[in-house]
């Protein structure tokens, strides 16, 4: 791609000889539903996509670098930030490679804590993605309120927990930074078992509505060898029915001992992609009474692990989560000093993102929104 | 002049102005325009004699602007679509480029 | 079976039933009216750091200007300048103590990593101003707030704090308390030793 | 007679518009405006029906389906169309000038003399129906299968180049 | 020129309810009349007021709506809407006016300037023209024209027009999308609306909008509604009045998060709040017209509420016709434009067409308990295919889920 000077241009597709009648839009940065400063050179034949190119980079922050320059904990801030819709997830995979790299272990306790607050974090995205997605199709915002109105919930939960609603920076290296205060738990428990009738009164709403079945069914489908090809994880990937979640396909935490099931699609298309995250809500609920219910007493982050002056062994190591997005893993580098020597992330925002034009030609315009919508990405992750 | 008068004179100039376009106009969507005039030329004319001419009971002057009010929209209708065709086919509405029976 | 056109139906229901349930319920109409009312803060509430100081003056903060918070804090926004005095010997506090909270990430590391208890976080949140660069530096004066203040802020945290400051002020006291009596015991046994060879110097002969 | 000395200027302007604007929109909208002023001209001559549906036709349905046809077909040719125009100018006058003349010399024979109705005649809408179904009835079904074989037609042109070869998903 | 009714009744009193809306009116001509001015002032100055009274009613609501719109859609998604400016925010539409007043009214380079100046005002007149024949209330059209409904269509196809002239005069990729989009739209929704329209005229045998409404005599059952074609007819013309007037879920015009704006894209400051007038008021004469056609106009639901001014009912009936699309619109995702073509070529215009001879035979068979026999089953047995057709499509796109074990 870097070697495509025309990528660099200010309006590189925009400008067509007069002879065709194609028509080159640019659609973003400064657009209603690229999700943030995403843009895609679009060239359109009347309302269909003739090619696609996504530009992105708006909102690079350099995460990668600013983390190699600082110290280990001091990242972890930083990966709040990079999906900023669930910065738990990011928390927990970036620990995760931590532990991996130098060797710690993590207290019972803190692991049950992790998996409840990373299920809440798939929970508020894939609630978030409900409603953007309508907003996308064009819904006015009603959907996206009552998303917003329950992840607010889980939000105020957060906020009782790690103190800060959204830029949690939260896990440590060996557990957690605080344990859970009082009460928190059952808090938690009401919430998970008022989210069922909140999914209930959202089906209604969004899947038996004719309207958005005939926009979302056999849209933006891919074969699944072309998905698995790309590097597509998550919901995405087992919309088109390939059976691929790292909780099973290689457990991490104490994900086995927990009973749930993976949802696979067939088609994968639009309707399939909403429709697995739907059940994936209710998957998480599942795994969050099991979870509350089994939570052990104890430390909630190892006592032995160093919060000042941390210092891995040489080595490498690379640890992986199922993020609510996909696969989102972290490949550390250590030289045994204080900052990591190569600090790289595996963000699935940007690896979903790069199959974009395939699933959009010879589709409508408006399809193109909706399946931008679909692949659920956010700026801050793919763009770091 | 009388109205009459008035109302044939202004129908044989937005002829002959519809004519022109006609045979000057390449663009066969701008032939269209021209023909569009011509036909209201004479629609014009059977206002004109209906409205100033003897009693008609029959009413055949508006009647006869009606017919050609929609025998115009679908001459538009379809003259339109073939030269969208046409256009699909060779990329141009330029009738001079148009030299070729073969599509 | 489903009749065509139910779905949307039942998606008019939803609406219907939200907006008639707004007027009448509390979890259907979330709204906080801010400046008149606000939504209550958890106490776990974090926002930007202050400085803790013991009393009511500067004199106490509790911080030594060691630079570890400097050290990590990760968007760097944390500027410390020891205080010496005329000789360049370590006052051990912070002459000038500043941080930029229009870059700083709210993020909480200060506050973990402080081994003096000195630096925590901050509920206030409502600090806008019209003064991009002067008003959002905020400096040593405006960072200290006093214990009381962290107590009112965080009971638990701050009680948990003091009783350990107190408990190892108690300790250093204690240890004070030994190592003067260890120095006394100490002078006296030197005194001790000192007379005994005189002692036994003065028995010598 | 005022109306129509207002109206007769204004129509010819605005058809010399639609002849010689150079950007086909311009001329477009330009025929737009002399359809409808010819419309204005109807409801005048007291043909209030006929003004309306010329009105609702051409406005709202053939200007807009040439508009529309432009649009589809856009392209930068009017530099092309300025240059080419004095000698296209010229045959298009040699052929329609005497056309004008002739039909000027038919006006200004057979004006004269004949008595005009001063009084509105009346256009009731009830008459035009029953006259349309009965004494023109042959003429309305013809008119209808005209119709219903235009639309089958045009319906079949756009049929013809759907989207087959551009979406291989079969939507 | 344009014939009028010349059905003017026995003036009852200058001040009921009744003739309150004309009042204006009256009180010109009566002044002007006692200042021996000539007949032709009179009526000229009297159609001046009278317009004038529609606008500013009309003016003033649109002001309303604008508000009543963001509140409702506030409300239906949990959020209490504009309640700033005044009381409950009944002053932000002033709020708004000023805003859009001061804003810098930005042309495009590549504009055609006259076109885009042009374009907005386009926009707004043919919705007022169309405004002016409605009746309103017993005693209250306008202009009573003989040709109304005709007039209505007429005036309301230039509506296209302009939006071609905005999305193409702006120069510019998105409102010329939209104005594609627009067009297309339009044209393929204005068939089954007039079509639809039509069974009402032929069944009411005038093309008056105030003797279609005297025509739907008494209360509730006499409404064309009440028909068995004129529910299928009503509902016809009910959806494609939302596609008429760009209301969601037919918003792509402006669907704003496809093309932006649409061929509102370029617009700023005034220019846009002319776009904005004339969508609104638009929407009030289709929604408006419905009323007219097909819910009896100004005449009271019941049999025993005559008393009341029968222009609040004409404003009642308005005001839940566009509440239902409020209402539509806080619940309802947009659909695609081949989708939207689709529906309109294949089912709105064919089931239209399927109206006109049900109208034909219930007015041939009188009208009575035979008609409703004949006309009934001939209506619904076409929509039960289509209902069956569109539940099989349906059937299809249920789909089920597996599960991984583990």
């Amino acid at each position: 791609m870097i070697s495509d000077p025309s990528i660099f241009s200010p309006a590189p597709v925009l400008e067509g000889s007069d002879d065709d009648q194609l028509l080159r839009v640019s659609l973003g940065p400064q657009h209603p539903s690229t999700h943030g400063v995403f843009r895609m050179n679009v060239v359109l034949d009347g309302e269909t996509v003739v090619a696609l190119k996504p530009v992105f980079g708006y909102l690079h922050r350099n995460h990668e670098k600013i983390a190699e320059s600082v110290t280990y904990l001091s990242s972890m801030p930083y990966t709040d930030r990079l999906d900023y819709i669930c910065p738990l997830t990011n928390n927990w995979a970036y620990a995760n490679a931590v532990e991996k790299l130098a060797g710690i272990e993590v207290p019972e306790r803190a692991e049950y804590m992790r998996v409840i607050l990373g299920e809440l974090t798939r929970l508020i995205n894939h609630t978030a993605f409900m409603g953007f997605i309508l907003g996308d199709m064009g819904a006015w915002g009603s959907a996206l309120m009552y998303a917003f109105r329950e992840r607010e919930l889980i939000l105020d939960l957060f906020e009782d927990l790690t103190g800060a609603r959204m830029m949690a920076n939260f896990m440590r290296f060996g557990g957690c930074r605080n344990d859970l205060p009082a009460g928190w738990a059952e808090k938690c428990g009401k919430l998970v078992d008022d989210y069922g009738p909140f999914l209930d009164e959202m089906e209604k709403f969004l899947v038996g509505n004719e309207i958005l079945l005939a926009r979302c069914q056999d849209v933006g489908q891919l074969p699944p060898a072309t998905l698995i090809n790309g590097g597509i994880t998550g919901p995405m990937l087992r919309a088109a029915g390939v059976n691929y979640d790292i909780r099973k396909a290689d457990p991490y935490g104490i994900y086995e001992r927990f009973n749930f099931r993976i949802p696979l699609g067939e088609k994968g298309d639009v309707y399939d992609r909403i429709m697995i995250r739907f059940l994936e809500m209710r998957e998480s609920l599942k795994i969050l009474r099991q979870a509350l219910d089994q939570l052990p007493e104890g430390d909630h982050v190892n006592p032995k692990a160093k919060i000042r002056g941390f210092k891995p062994p040489v080595g490498e190591a690379y640890a992986r989560i199922e993020g609510p997005k996909g696969e989102l893993g972290f490949h550390l580098i250590s030289d045994g000093t204080v900052n990591p020597y190569r600090y790289r992330v595996r963000p699935p925002s940007f690896i979903n993102l790069t199959l974009l034009e395939d699933m959009c030609l010879g589709l409508d315009l408006a399809d193109v929104v909706i399946i931008l919508g679909s692949i659920d990405i956010v700026l801050g992750e793919v763009d770091r | 002049m009388t109205p009459l008068a008035t109302l044939l004179t202004l129908s044989s100039v937005l002829f002959a102005l519809g004519l022109l376009a006609v045979l000057t106009r390449r663009n066969a969507i701008l032939v269209l325009v021209g023909i569009e005039l011509m036909l209201n030329a004479a629609n014009i004319n059977f206002i004109a004699f209906w409205r100033y001419g003897p009693p008609d009971p029959q009413l055949t002057g508006p009647m006869f602007v009606m017919f050609a009010i929609a025998i115009a929209a679908a001459e538009a209708a379809v003259g339109l679509a073939i030269i969208l065709m046409v256009f699909r086919h060779t990329r141009s509405t330029d009738l001079n480029k148009l030299d070729s029976l073969h599509g | 079976m489903k009749l065509p056109g139910m779905g949307l139906l039942e998606g008019l229901a939803v609406t219907g039933k939200n907006m008639v349930q707004s007027f009448y319920k509390k979890e259907r109409m979330t709204t906080v009216q801010y400046p008149e009312e606000r939504a209550p803060i958890s106490p776990n509430f974090r926002n930007f750091p202050f400085l803790v100081h013991d009393g009511d003056s500067l004199d106490g903060l509790r911080c030594v200007a060691c630079s570890i918070c400097e050290k990590e804090c990760p968007p760097q926004c944390i500027y410390i300048v020891l205080e010496r005095d005329e000789n360049g010997k370590s006052l051990k506090r912070p002459k000038i103590f500043d941080i930029d909270v229009s870059v700083c990430m709210n993020c909480g590391i200060c506050a973990e990593v402080c081994p003096f208890d000195a630096i925590y976080m901050d509920g206030e949140y409502e600090l806008s101003t019209d003064d991009r660069f002067g008003g959002l530096l905020f400096n040593r004066e405006r960072l200290a707030k006093s214990a009381d203040y962290h107590m009112k802020l965080r009971p638990e945290q701050a009680s948990e704090v003091m009783a350990r400051r107190k408990a190892e002020e108690e300790k250093k006291a204690a240890a004070a308390a030994a190592k003067a009596a260890k120095a006394k015991a100490d002078a006296e046994a030197k005194k001790a030793a000192e007379e005994k060879p005189a002692e036994e110097k003065g028995g010598e002969p | 007679m005022t109306p129509l000395l207002i109206l007769a200027p204004l129509i010819l302007l605005a058809a010399l518009g639609a002849v010689w604007m150079a950007r086909p929109v311009h001329a477009a909208l330009m025929l737009a405006l002399s359809l409808a002023l010819v419309a204005v001209l109807y409801l005048a001559l007291g043909a209030d029906f006929i003004g309306l549906v010329q009105f609702a036709v051409y406005v709202g349905a053939v200007a807009v389906l040439i508009v529309f046809s432009l649009l589809i077909t856009r392209r930068g040719d009017e530099a092309e169309e300025i240059q080419r125009r004095p000698k296209s100018l010229v045959t298009g006058l040699i052929c329609s000038l005497p056309v004008l003349a002739v039909l000027l010399y038919v006006v200004s024979q057979t004006q004269t003399g004949k008595p005009e109705r001063e009084t509105l005649p009346q256009l009731p809408l009830k008459e035009l129906g029953i006259t349309l179904f009965t004494t023109h009835a042959p003429a309305v079904l013809g008119i209808a299968v005209l119709l219903t074989a235009v639309m089958i037609g045009a319906a079949l042109f756009a049929r013809e180049t759907g989207k087959t070869p551009q979406n291989p998903d079969g939507k | 020129m344009i014939s009028l009714l010349a059905a003017q009744k026995v003036e009852p009193s200058l001040f009921s309810p009744e003739w309150l809306p004309r009042l204006p009116q009256r009180l010109v001509e009566m002044v002007l009349t006692n200042l021996n001015a000539p007949e032709w002032l009179v009526t000229i100055a009297g159609f001046l007021v009278a317009a004038g009274t529609v606008v500013a009613v009309f003016l003033s609501a649109f002001a309303l709506l604008s508000l009543i719109e963001r509140k409702t859609l506030a409300r239906a998604q949990n959020r209490i809407g504009p309640n700033r400016a005044g009381w409950f925010g009944i002053l932000q539409p002033v709020a708004d006016g000023i805003k859009m007043l001061t804003k810098e009214d930005i042309v495009p380079a590549k504009a055609e300037k006259f076109l885009h100046l042009l374009a907005p005002i386009l926009i707004v007149v043919p919705a007022i023209l169309a405004l002016g024949v409605i009746p309103y209330g017993r005693e209250w059209t306008p202009v009573p024209l003989e040709l109304g409904l005709l007039f209505f269509f007429a005036v309301g196809s230039l509506t296209e027009l302009s939006v071609f002239m905005a999305g193409w005069a702006s120069g510019s990729k998105f409102p010329m999308l939209g104005a594609m989009r627009a067009i297309s739209q339009m044209v393929s929704y204005e068939l089954p609306l007039i079509i639809s329209a039509l069974a009402v005229v032929m069944v009411s045998g005038t093309l008056s909008l105030p003797r279609i409404v005297e025509l739907q005599e008494g209360s509730f059952p006499g409404w064309n509604i009440c028909t068995p074609w004129g529910i299928f007819a009503g509902l016809l013309f009910y959806i494609c009045t939302i596609a008429e007037a760009n209301r969601c879920p037919f918003d792509l015009p402006e669907g704003e998060s496809e093309i932006v704006a649409g061929h509102m894209t370029e617009y700023s400051g005034f220019k846009y709040a002319l776009f904005f007038m004339g969508e609104y008021l638009g929407l009030f004469a289709i929604a408006g017209l419905f009323v007219t056609l097909f819910l009896g106009g100004w005449q009271a639901p019941l049999p025993g509420l005559g008393w009341v001014p029968s222009w609040l009912w004409f404003f009642g009936k308005l005001a839940l016709v566009i509440f239902s699309y409020l209402w539509i619109r806080a619940t309802y995702p947009r659909v695609r434009i081949d989708q939207l073509m689709r529906f309109a070529w294949l089912c709105m215009i064919p089931m239209a067409l399927l109206t006109l001879p049900a109208a034909a035979i219930w007015d041939f068979t009188g009208r009575g308990l035979l008609s409703w026999l004949v006309v009934l089953p001939l209506m619904l047995v076409p929509w039960v295919i289509v209902a069956f057709v569109f539940n099989k499509r349906l059937a299809a796109s249920r789909r089920t889920y597996t599960f991984a074990d583990g």
